[in-house]
């Protein structure tokens, strides 16, 4: 009786489940202004496209992590996203078209990744913002490509994020990073004998060490030393430290995210280990943590194509209405995620995208003038794409002095 | 005998019911989409449905019918979605689809059954909590090897290396099956709803007709009492490891579903981590232990639930941690069982009342 | 010199999941629970001290006291509203809730601090001990951590040992049916142990993110298990065993890194777990009950 | 050749010796009473009997086989059934079924053909339900097959255990203080119940018990353990009016 009782509620709920599931489609809007409730411009926007027919539109599905270990990431690619969406609402649209942001949680999952691009496609997306990680994008490509629908990636850096025509990102890849740090190096001739430190449990961090190493054996720069951690075990960095200390290290570096870089510099500091420490945009919102100890940085090295503190009229914009909507300083995400939007907006006026194309015509008309525009954005100016969907932007370094960015 | 025909039919027919439901369900939704009506969303739900409905009957098996809390199938389901997407992968061009996923299929779960077998022997000597925190940490041990493991092939056979991409020493031309962590990508797509519902069909029917042979009676018997078990003649150490690797190699089958559904497959502790072993846990807990078809049930629905709430957004996650308590406790609280017991018998009073008026 | 290092790296981390460990052994010992909120207890009592010190400019050590009395009521809430109704049903039952807690005090947080992770400010300012002109260094926070971890392990020992509702702990421990019968109110001792396992929580949640300054809504999880693990390697309920599991936890995971492989380190110190579980099923100081026949 | 005999059995539990010098030899279709003051290290005769403990020292003989040192399930094998003082029933599942896991060596088939319904398991299925059927009509508990076997009465859980143990077809039974918590009137068909399997099945056994009417009912030899030393053996009246052995029940 007790199983029977319990069998109904989950019938019960599975029919209300696959009636919502069903009503999704109809009711986009709704699901629409939710992406971003904080703000009260999206609240008016949804108004706007609630009264409008939904010939004036354009949607754009956005997918990154918004809870979860990785949610710091999808959060700043959303943000920054909404409030490139934001701009270009206010200087009338795309084409002429409102331009609408939904952006879905995947959790750092490939399989929930798929399923936020499903639940976008119901909304009726025409082109996707996403997904904000490596893994997840691969994924999403996978079904963008069968389903013939235009994805730019703000930040899915792994090679195979763009293994399809229809994917570009606006980062760069790994590779690239690997290779351009490994030349910066040696170039520069900041060091010979370098320690790297990454994170093995990491597709981005992994990815780009790999590329690092076998560029620096033919750059002939020494790696003294490779430890790697994991996503379990991310707060004791103080033997790779102590080792690379041993091993007489000059440079440390770090392809990792900010947040382990923090840990590793503070521990640093404590063990009182005193060598350049260089990194690429992961390491970029590393200034921003909250309450930490800016001097800890000082020094650091970055390859990174955003600055917060860049004095040029965009990024202060940028930095500003930010700071105004969210109350942080945006990082690199933030700012591939602006860049994205505006990039799809270069491409789509190019193109010549209109209210009443397909998601097939509009992808293909997106795909055709990628390679045909420039974009100057946040990560970088003059942006061009070739057909293979990587980016060409120069790499800035910059080293942190005073507690700020400095160009080298 | 009259009562032997009866029990023996009420058991099949329950087996009976739950593979009808299946059925019943894949006819309604194959239906649904033909004619339009299953959002995106579902439709790409379907195979995830089937893949935790296997690896949660999987699961129920160990738990349920063999007693022992294991918190560690997500690594076997890793281990069957790995090995048999790299098969796949190395067979992508010269073997058409249906002869190598079924090969595929064989790989995963045979592997599976391998590595749960390996950690069976030692395990299943341990009891209750113990024998929980030794499947965890052998889940998160397999998910620590495959992220660290760099496979490749190329015109010189295969290359393998435990450190990283440059020590294979690859020639140009190779390709490389495991990248580390960077995982396993472009696996051929070759999972869908028909062939999730087989699996799942495939997967009951193992583990129901399991149940009621002499082999699961001894399996039950363990769970029930062990002494008793020994004292009667059951080999303890070889029932307990039959029915574990039975359990692991289910979950390999459920790997090779994921592992075919995604065009890219990696190691996180989000999906093969001892995060999705408790989730695997709470279907089975949910749904019913030792109960199957509520395992199923339980695994479709807290599938479905967070992509339902998803219009909640940021609350998405909290309201979902919300209903899993406050099912658990409506379904498992003592009180709340006697209370649900009085109002049914108030209700049941009440009909009878009804009836003789 | 550098193995010296990499020691005392491994007892500074291997303490702070000492601290964890011995909350999660009380709870587990009394209650016969997996606790797997407890992790997540500790996320919230960091994230007290990070509001109350770096953001309102309390004094550190007030905001500790702040901190553990915030996380004792916590953890009494939970167990009211969480754990109590599942008394005498299935244990799984018990820890599947427990799972579900530890997803909502995850989301709460982040709904509440968001996702960018907090740098901690270290609570403890003492000076930290160079050894040999610089070349070991010692952090303050290491001594503190394991003075802390030394002083909760014998004060527990001892409040287990010698107070009545310690006595009461115990007897609830071995039976609850019994304990209630000799007139010992179970509930009201259960709650009491939780109390103490989350302002022990607190506690260590300040020294953990005073160890590793980064707080997010995921900082308690991953060092939950392994203090869980550690609890278990040293004989899950026996308050010496979590300590001297937390430590030793923490040296096998450094020294591994150091000299077998930092990539594999997490898989060799589960499997030392394994080992020593398979040797002594019921870890270093644990009970080992017999069946009777 | 007796069928069971045990020559000069021991065992210590660290410094505490259970069971000293134990010697006793039962004759097939005896029904052999083991009495003695609560701790005098019956059940752990029995333990050792079963394999659950291994002897630090004397040998087991069954049949002329011997079984000392043996696992369990060999000893099970080779004919040796009990019950327990503290019933072991497997409680979840129907009394049918517990009485099938008892004929479980004997109707063999792999878990292959189990899970795949080959002939051989519906043939084998078909057999073992007849028999578990058969047993349970012996035991007259043929209407409950379908409960679960927590849900029957105390007695009917008794006598359950007794016909799980008879399903193994064993050569010697052992009961472990079957009369444990029943009511005079459930010990008294309990007696009927034990004699009846001793005549039905020609079956050799072996019990402990504390209720002197059963032990004098229905026993024919004794042998008193105290301290876990042999206190006293033989005729059932002749023990029971031995002095020494009334001194140590009333604890002298």
């Amino acid at each position: 009786m007790k199983k029977k009782l319990l069998s109904l509620v989950l019938a019960g709920a599975m029919t209300a489940a696959v009636v919502t599931g069903c009503g999704n489609s109809a009711s986009g809007s709704q699901t629409s202004d939710g992406a971003d409730s904080q703000t009260e411009e999206s609240a008016a926007d949804s108004q706007t496209s609630d009264g409008a027919s939904s010939g004036d539109t354009f949607k754009i599905g956005g997918i990154g992590p918004l809870t979860g270990s990785a949610a710091v990431y999808g959060v700043a690619a959303m943000n920054g996203s909404q409030i490139a969406v934001d701009e270009i609402n206010a200087a009338g649209g795309i084409n002429g078209m409102t331009v609408e942001l939904n952006f879905q949680d995947d959790e750092l999952d490939a399989e929930k990744s798929v399923n936020a691009y499903n639940v976008l496609k119901d909304w009726g997306a025409q082109v996707i913002d996403g997904s904000v990680t490596s893994a997840c994008s691969i994924a999403v490509s996978d079904k963008t490509h069968e389903d013939q629908m235009f994805q730019l990636t703000p930040s899915g850096s792994a090679v195979d994020c763009v293994q399809y025509d229809n994917a570009f990102r606006i980062c760069f890849s790994d590779p690239n990073q690997g290779i351009a740090s490994a030349q910066y190096i040696s170039e520069n001739k900041l060091a010979s004998k370098i320690a790297v430190i990454y994170d093995s449990s990491d597709v981005y961090s992994s990815g780009i060490y790999e590329k690092f190493a076998q560029e620096a054996a033919s750059q002939s720069l020494e790696i003294v030393y490779a430890g790697a951690f994991t996503a379990d075990s991310n707060k004791d960095f103080s033997v790779q430290l102590q080792k690379a200390k041993d091993a007489g290290a000059e440079l440390v570096f770090l392809p990792i995210y900010y947040t382990e870089a923090s840990l590793i510099l503070t521990q640093a500091a404590d063990m009182g280990l005193d060598v350049q420490f260089f990194g690429c945009d992961g390491l970029d919102g590393i200034l921003d943590v909250e309450n930490f100890d800016v001097s800890l940085a000082e020094g650091v090295m970055l390859l990174t194509p955003f600055a917060a503190d860049a004095t040029d009229a965009l990024t202060v914009k940028f930095v500003e209405a930010y700071q105004e909507k969210y109350g942080e300083t945006p990082n690199q995400f933030a700012a591939d995620g602006y860049d994205t939007i505006y990039t799809i907006k270069a491409a789509a006026e190019k193109a010549g995208i209109t209210a009443g194309m397909s998601t097939e015509e509009i992808c293909a008309a997106l795909t055709a003038a990628m390679p045909e525009i420039t974009v100057d954005g946040l990560t970088g100016e003059g942006i061009t794409w070739d057909a293979s969907g990587e980016p060409s932007k120069a790499p800035k370094a910059v080293v942190i002095k005073d507690g700020a960015y400095a160009a080298m | 005998m009259k009562t032997k025909a009866g029990k023996l039919s009420k058991t099949a027919k329950n087996d009976m019911i739950t593979y009808g439901m299946v059925i019943a369900a894949y006819i309604i939704v194959q239906i649904l989409v033909s004619t339009g009506h299953v959002s995106s969303l579902v439709q790409g739900l379907l195979v995830p449905f089937c893949t935790y409905s296997i690896v949660a009957v999987a699961l129920n098996l160990t738990v349920g019918i063999l007693g022992e809390l294991s918190l560690g199938h997500a690594g076997f389901m890793c281990v069957g979605a790995f090995t048999s997407a790299v098969f796949s992968l190395a067979c992508k061009e010269t073997l058409p689809s249906v002869p190598r996923f079924a090969a595929a299929l064989l790989i995963g779960a045979a592997s599976a059954a391998l590595v749960g077998f390996l950690v069976g022997v030692p395990v299943l000597r341990l009891k209750g909590d113990y024998l929980a925190i030794v499947t965890l940490a052998f889940g998160e041990i397999i998910k620590n090897i495959i992220n660290a493991i760099y496979l490749g092939v190329d015109a010189e056979g295969l290359h393998f290396s435990m450190k990283d991409a440059l020590s294979l020493g690859m020639s140009e031309d190779g390709l490389m099956l495991i990248k580390g962590a960077q995982g396993v990508t472009g696996a051929p797509h070759d999972s869908n709803f028909t062939v999730g519902v087989v699996l799942l069909l495939i997967t009951l029917f193992i583990v129901q007709h399991f149940i009621r042979s002499r082999t699961g009676r001894a399996v039950m018997a363990i769970r029930d009492n062990r002494i008793a078990a020994e004292s009667v003649g059951i080999n303890i150490t070889k029932y307990k490891l039959i029915a574990f690797t039975i359990s692991a190699s289910l979950a390999g089958v459920a790997g090779v579903l994921y592992a075919h559904n995604l065009s890219t497959l990696n190691a996180l502790p989000k999906n093969f981590g001892y995060n999705m072993s408790i989730l695997i846990l709470v279907f089975v807990v949910l749904g019913g232990i030792g109960n199957m078809r509520g395992s199923v049930i339980a695994a479709v629905l807290l599938t479905l639930l967070p992509e339902v709430l998803r219009s909640l957004n940021d609350y998405r996650m909290l309201i979902y941690a919300v209903v899993l308590i406050v099912m658990m406790i409506f379904n498992w609280s003592p009180n709340m069982i006697f209370l649900r017991k009085r109002v049914r018998q108030r209700l049941a009073a009440g009909r009878e009342a009804g009836e003789e008026v | 010199m550098s193995f010296a290092a990499h020691l005392i790296s491994g007892i500074s981390l291997g303490s702070v999941y000492a601290l964890i460990a011995l909350g999660y052994t009380m709870v587990y010992g009394i209650a016969k629970m997996l606790n797997f909120a407890h992790g997540d207890v500790i996320m919230i009592g960091g994230y007290v001290v990070f509001v109350t010190v770096s953001g309102m400019g309390m004094n550190p050590l007030a905001g500790i006291v702040v901190s553990m009395a915030a996380c004792t009521v916590l953890g009494v809430v939970i167990e009211r509203v969480a754990y109590r109704p599942l008394r005498g049903a299935s244990p799984l039952a018990v820890l599947i809730t427990a799972i579900g807690v530890s997803y909502l005090l995850q989301n709460i947080a982040l709904l509440a601090f968001g996702s960018d992770p907090k740098a901690f400010s270290n609570v403890v300012t003492l000076p930290n001990l160079e050894l040999f002109d610089g070349q070991l260094v010692i952090k303050s926070v290491t001594v503190v951590t394991v003075a802390v971890s030394v002083v909760v392990m014998i004060g527990l020992t001892l409040f287990v040992k010698k107070t009545k509702i310690g006595r009461a702990m115990t007897a609830v421990s071995e039976d609850k049916g019994a304990a209630q019968l000799m007139g010992i109110n179970v509930n009201g001792t259960i709650a009491v142990t939780f109390a103490i396992g989350s302002s022990l929580a607190a506690l260590a949640g300040v020294l953990l993110c005073s160890a590793y300054p980064s707080l997010t809504p995921y900082t308690g999880s991953m060092p939950g298990i392994k203090a869980f693990v550690a609890a278990v390697f040293g004989g899950i309920g026996s308050i010496p065993g979590a300590f001297i599991g937390g430590i030793l936890l923490g040296v096998i995971e450094n020294l591994s890194k150091a000299y077998i492989s930092s990539q594999l380190a997490d898989a060799i110190v589960f499997s030392i777990l394994i080992i020593v579980l398979l040797v002594k099923p019921t870890g270093l100081l644990g009970k080992q009950v017999q069946e009777k026949v | 050749m007796a069928l069971l005999e045990i020559k000069n059995l021991g065992i210590s539990f660290g410094g505490l010796r259970a069971v000293n010098a134990f010697d006793i030899s039962v004759e097939k279709g005896q029904l052999y009473g083991l009495i003695g003051p609560n701790g005098a290290g019956k059940t752990t005769v029995f333990n050792l009997l079963t394999g659950v403990y291994t002897p630090d020292e004397g040998a087991i003989f069954l049949d002329g086989v011997n079984l000392t040192g043996k696992k369990t399930i060999d000893i099970c094998r080779a004919g040796i059934a009990r019950t327990f003082q503290n019933i072991r029933l497997f409680g979840d599942m129907p009394v049918l079924d517990n009485v099938k896991v008892g004929l479980h060596n004997h109707y063999p088939y792999s878990t292959f053909e189990g899970i795949f319904r080959l002939p051989r398991y519906y043939r084998t299925e078909k057999e073992m339900t007849a028999r578990a059927y058969e047993l349970l009509r012996v035991f007259g508990m043929e209407e409950y097959a379908d409960h679960a076997a927590r849900n029957l009465p105390y007695g009917q859980q008794r006598k359950l255990e007794i016909a799980r143990a008879m399903a193994t077809e064993p050569k010697l039974l052992l009961l472990d203080e079957p009369a444990a918590g029943m009511n005079p009137n459930e010990t008294k068909e309990l007696m009927d119940t034990i004699r009846f399997v001793r005549d039905h099945f020609d079956m050799t056994i072996l019990l402990i018990e504390h209720d002197m009417k059963l032990v004098s009912g229905i026993c024919e030899k004794l042998t008193v353990l105290n301290f876990g030393e042999v206190l006293a053996q033989g005729g059932t009246q002749e023990v029971l009016n031995d002095p020494e052995v009334i001194a140590a029940y009333l604890g002298e």
